[in-house]
């Protein structure tokens, strides 16, 4: 028996429930050397911005206890270089390709919005809200349910295609933002992105990270981003996307079993360039052993 | 670029806590240049979760080498791998020296473990070029020689050869290079290249240095590695991707 | 050189930094036949209700990458039975005893206060806000400014003890909680508590907690610990005691220089439960190394 | 309880991936009696974090014996020590069996590993008590024999002696149990003990059960390990301290 791998994330449909989580695959090229894009379900893009970012400082990564902390300072190409360099790229793929988008600015993510959607190679939209709010003195948009559903709304209105938003963990109920991203007509989220971390090199005292904090990720978090995927389906009404120290088959499971329609790889591709296809070929034998006729009946399919 | 779980031939220990590991790898051993490097998974659970970058030391063969010390968790669990144990492998990865060009001799500088790429590109010059090696370390125990030619040796407290740091001896002894056409090569800690780079801007000597960064991926995924371009400093190059080789001039350190 | 190793938390003076942590050493019996319970800076006790709890049912333990989740349900033996049965068993030992507290309502946590404050063996409290509100249909207290602060102020009214407030993480801004403790007379905070999370066992799709959430501890949660103590020494001027993950002596000194005065283990006691008194010896030997005349002088040593 | 690094004797893989591990550790060999456990660190590491409860399975002078299948990393580990290696072994704990009291017979009853604490329970009744050992398993490969004496075998599938499991056959062989005197020591899966629960009610046979629960410290300081107590519901025991064998009669299974 084969089984249906496809999924509904919304409005998306992919062919599988696989995708590769922002800021850990760049813009496809190099990871393409280790698997075949084809296979995957969607590709989302290292968050852009209206202009290229230099990014922080070196240094920008520390390995900690079964994970990682980042302080990349979202270095991209910025939209139009994007549009012009990497797209062309990207074209040769039959996999969805969705575009994460960072912003100082209310502004400036529906800015980025408008040009974007005009690319029909483009299939959906992930908003990473949490960036810095130059406006709000720095403050996180992605800790404030008011800002998440502002740009929901507007990005929504700018957009001609499904819009995710990317929540943050950082908060105390998720739910709520879930819920604020649904009534501005959001068409999904995607939980979790990195939780803040730090860490200091004892004997120099300064902190290893030149930005000082950064994002963790990697199966440390795992139990954090499956209590947030949870959270948010008992309470909200809307498709999550589960992202969260995945490493294997198993993981993928777990968070769809907690409500996932479809998840994302991060970390685990710069262990493994190749895990991603690994997985989609574990989770097929699995499947077919367990008699699973559609993956997506997976989803949310807990007995609590 | 591979990723192969590759058998270890064997584990050599030099004196002083020097590890040079000898893996069976004909796909990278085939390919791969000096100064590339390899990121490889010292574990396969979760812990230590990253790879760890090492440059390639030398090829012979199917066979490449790496030359490490133990540094900390990664590099401990490396140096207890023995013979038949296998390691998994990414590579080759990155940008290494360029071994062509107008020069007739090579002039190598080397702090400490940054000794590790020098072994390949010398045998790669084999006779085609003279060879000078500078050779510096804090003491006489931080001074590696393995597969070095023509050597001069600088140590901070003197315990073995110069007194004083590897640029100053090459600033003293470069009167000895007759050669109108020399290209130095670097290797080592941060504090060596910026010296090495105003040395080598002050006698316009070609220099081409291998630098040194925390990585995650290792070929360009997740730029964990910058290194501030020299003439655009709005710019930042990938220490993995577009280094780790860089002509010293480029880059600010 | 001998470093001085004593450390003050706002009032109380502890011989050293070394704190075993709420909930992983019970009452101290057990944990006394590995260590020399007259050496640690202090024991904080298992969470203690007015009455005896129960606890949850099993399953109340998951392994988890780098670290563990735990339901206990706050099982104890409650106030009365604490000050009969267990106070005589921590007289004997010259160390400073910590007494947290956890409670359903803000009167039980007075109500608690009120009965121990009267028994001198006790040194400090250290409240745990990290529980249901009833009232609140069990929203947490540690997840609101506003509770926390009139926690703080009642249980600071109502003992004649320093009081410590044990902070919840999982809050977007940890030093607004921090504030408000210090202005309502709070004489330290406790950074942090368990992070939520969960674990799925994918065949029976049963979480693998009967409480289905968990509250995650040990290493996989020491960076996010160390950012919420530093934002907290950034921001506020109060001490932090610092809880998250310490496994070694190394641990111990990244929280001090991160902003702590002195610092909890926890979840180690399991693995090794002699650890705590092989952290302070190795804690000697590097300050004496190190040069370092008085321990507290590594508090907030951070150079940013 | 002791926290000793004890050395490996040697570790012996008897059939269908069932392991025992021999351990040298006269402190602990010298004080541990039957049915207690012990809690072992697998890794120097971070991964796996916690400590891996096992029963003692028997004790021969200064070295005592776990007995354990490959269930999941933990186990894996284990199974890959061999002589020379040393393991983390934190014991004795917890509440063994009761050798003691007015019995002439010993009925064991063994659910596929459960099998573990009775080779060293055996032993020391040695002549003393007439031994009846009933062992059950899903098929024949879950059968472990070693150590068992006077042996009755159930399988599920009927691969292997009577088809049907281990409390059936325990059913239908009660009548060649003479003595009046006889109590039941029992071990496996918390099905099995619950069927013979009501069975050694029904029969008012004493019995002594050894249980499982996820564990973390293993001696009482995280309340991890609750079994509710049948006397008084509101209340629960500690597996680790209060057990791991309790009366049956005790425990609400
Ligand atoms: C391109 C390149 C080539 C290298 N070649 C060699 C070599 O030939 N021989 C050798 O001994 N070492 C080499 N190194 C350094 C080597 O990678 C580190 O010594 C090694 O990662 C230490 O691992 P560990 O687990 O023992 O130390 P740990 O400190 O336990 O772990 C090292 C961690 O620190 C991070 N890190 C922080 N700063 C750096 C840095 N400047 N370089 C590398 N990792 C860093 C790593 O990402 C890793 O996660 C090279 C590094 C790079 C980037
Ligand atoms: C008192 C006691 C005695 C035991 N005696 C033996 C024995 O003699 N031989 C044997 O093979 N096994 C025995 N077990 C079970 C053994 O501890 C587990 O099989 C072992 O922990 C599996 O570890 P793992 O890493 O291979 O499996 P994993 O699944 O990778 O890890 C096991 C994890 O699951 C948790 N866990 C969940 N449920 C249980 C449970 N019911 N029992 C134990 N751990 C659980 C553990 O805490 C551990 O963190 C005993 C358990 C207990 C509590
Ligand atoms: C190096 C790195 C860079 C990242 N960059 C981005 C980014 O630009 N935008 C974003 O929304 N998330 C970014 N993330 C977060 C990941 O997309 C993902 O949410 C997080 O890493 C958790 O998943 P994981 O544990 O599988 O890595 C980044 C993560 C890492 C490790
Ligand atoms: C099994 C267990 C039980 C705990 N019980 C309590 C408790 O009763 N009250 C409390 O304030 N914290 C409790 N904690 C939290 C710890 O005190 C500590 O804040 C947390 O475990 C983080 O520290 P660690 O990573 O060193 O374990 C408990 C932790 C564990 C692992
Ligand atoms: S190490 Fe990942 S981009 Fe260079
Ligand atoms: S395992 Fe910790 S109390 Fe039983």
């Amino acid at each position: 028996m084969k089984t249906d791998l496809s999924v509904q994330v919304g409005p998306l449909k992919l062919k599988n429930p696989i995708l590769l989580a922002s800021g850990t695959v760049g813009y496809g090229n190099e990871i393409s050397g280790f698997i075949d894009l084809n296979k995957i379900g969607g590709i989302v893009t290292k968050s852009l911005s209206l202009k290229p970012r230099k990014g922080n400082p070196p240094q920008r990564i520390v390995e900690t206890p079964a994970g990682m902390l980042n302080a990349i300072g979202l270095q991209n190409v910025g939209v139009e270089e994007f549009l012009k360099q990497k797209i062309p790229f990207l074209k040769k793929f039959d996999t969805k390709i969705i575009c994460n988008i960072a912003a100082s600015t209310i502004e400036e993510y529906v800015e980025c919005t408008k040009i974007l959607t005009e690319e029909e190679k483009i299939d959906a939209f992930e908003i990473n809200v949490s960036c810095p709010n130059v406006k709000e003195g720095g403050l996180q948009f992605g800790n404030n349910v008011k800002a998440v559903g502002k740009i929901t709304g507007k990005v929504k209105a700018a957009a001609s295609k499904p819009v995710i938003i990317k929540l943050s963990p950082n908060v105390s109920y998720i739910s709520e933002f879930a819920k604020v991203v649904k009534e501005e007509g959001g068409d999904a989220v995607s939980a979790i992105n990195t939780l803040v971390g730090t860490s200091f090199n004892i004997f120099t005292r300064k902190p290893k990270l030149h930005n000082i904090n950064g994002g963790l990720s990697g199966p440390a978090i795992k139990p954090v981003a499956l209590a947030k995927v949870l959270e948010i389906h008992r309470n909200v009404d809307i498709p999550v996307i589960g992202v969260g120290g995945i490493m294997d088959w198993k993981d993928v499971i777990e968070f769809m079993i907690a409500g996932a329609s479809a998840v994302q790889l991060g970390t685990v591709n710069f262990i493994d360039p190749s895990a991603s296809c690994k997985i989609l070929k574990d989770i097929e034998d699995y499947c077919c052993k367990a008699g699973v006729e559609k993956i997506s009946s997976m989803t949310g399919s807990y007995i609590i | 670029m591979f990723i192969v779980n590759a058998p270890v031939e064997k584990n050599i220990e030099l004196d002083n806590q020097i590890y040079l590991l000898k893996v069976h790898c004909p796909e990278i051993a085939g390919k791969i240049n000096p100064g590339e490097f390899l990121n490889i998974r010292v574990s396969e659970g979760i812990h230590p979760l990253l790879r760890r970058p090492f440059s390639v030391c030398d090829v012979e063969g199917d066979y490449f080498y790496i030359m490490f010390n133990i540094y900390g968790e990664g590099t401990k669990i490396l140096s207890q791998k023995h013979g038949g144990d296998t390691i998994d492998v990414l590579g080759p990865l990155g940008r290494g020296f360029d071994l062509k060009g107008d020069f007739e001799t090579a002039i190598i500088v080397a702090g400490g473990l940054g000794a590790a790429p020098f072994p390949y590109l010398i045998r790669m010059f084999g006779e085609k070029k003279e060879i000078f090696c500078f050779v510096g370390g804090k003491t006489h125990k931080d001074v590696i020689l393995h597969g070095m030619k023509n050597i001069s040796i600088a140590t901070d407290d003197g315990s073995l050869g110069y007194k004083g740091n590897v640029i100053q001896l090459l600033t003293e002894n470069l009167k000895l290079i007759k050669s109108e056409k020399a290209k130095i090569f670097a290797c080592g800690p941060n504090a060596m290249l910026r010296a090495l780079k105003s040395f080598a801007i002050k006698n316009n000597l070609n220099c081409e240095a291998s630098t040194e960064c925390a990585m995650a991926c290792g070929f360009g995924i997740c730029m964990g590695c910058p290194v501030e371009s020299a003439k655009e400093p709005d710019k930042y190059f990938l220490v993995c991707k577009d280094g780790p080789v860089f002509n010293i001039a480029d880059i600010n350190l």
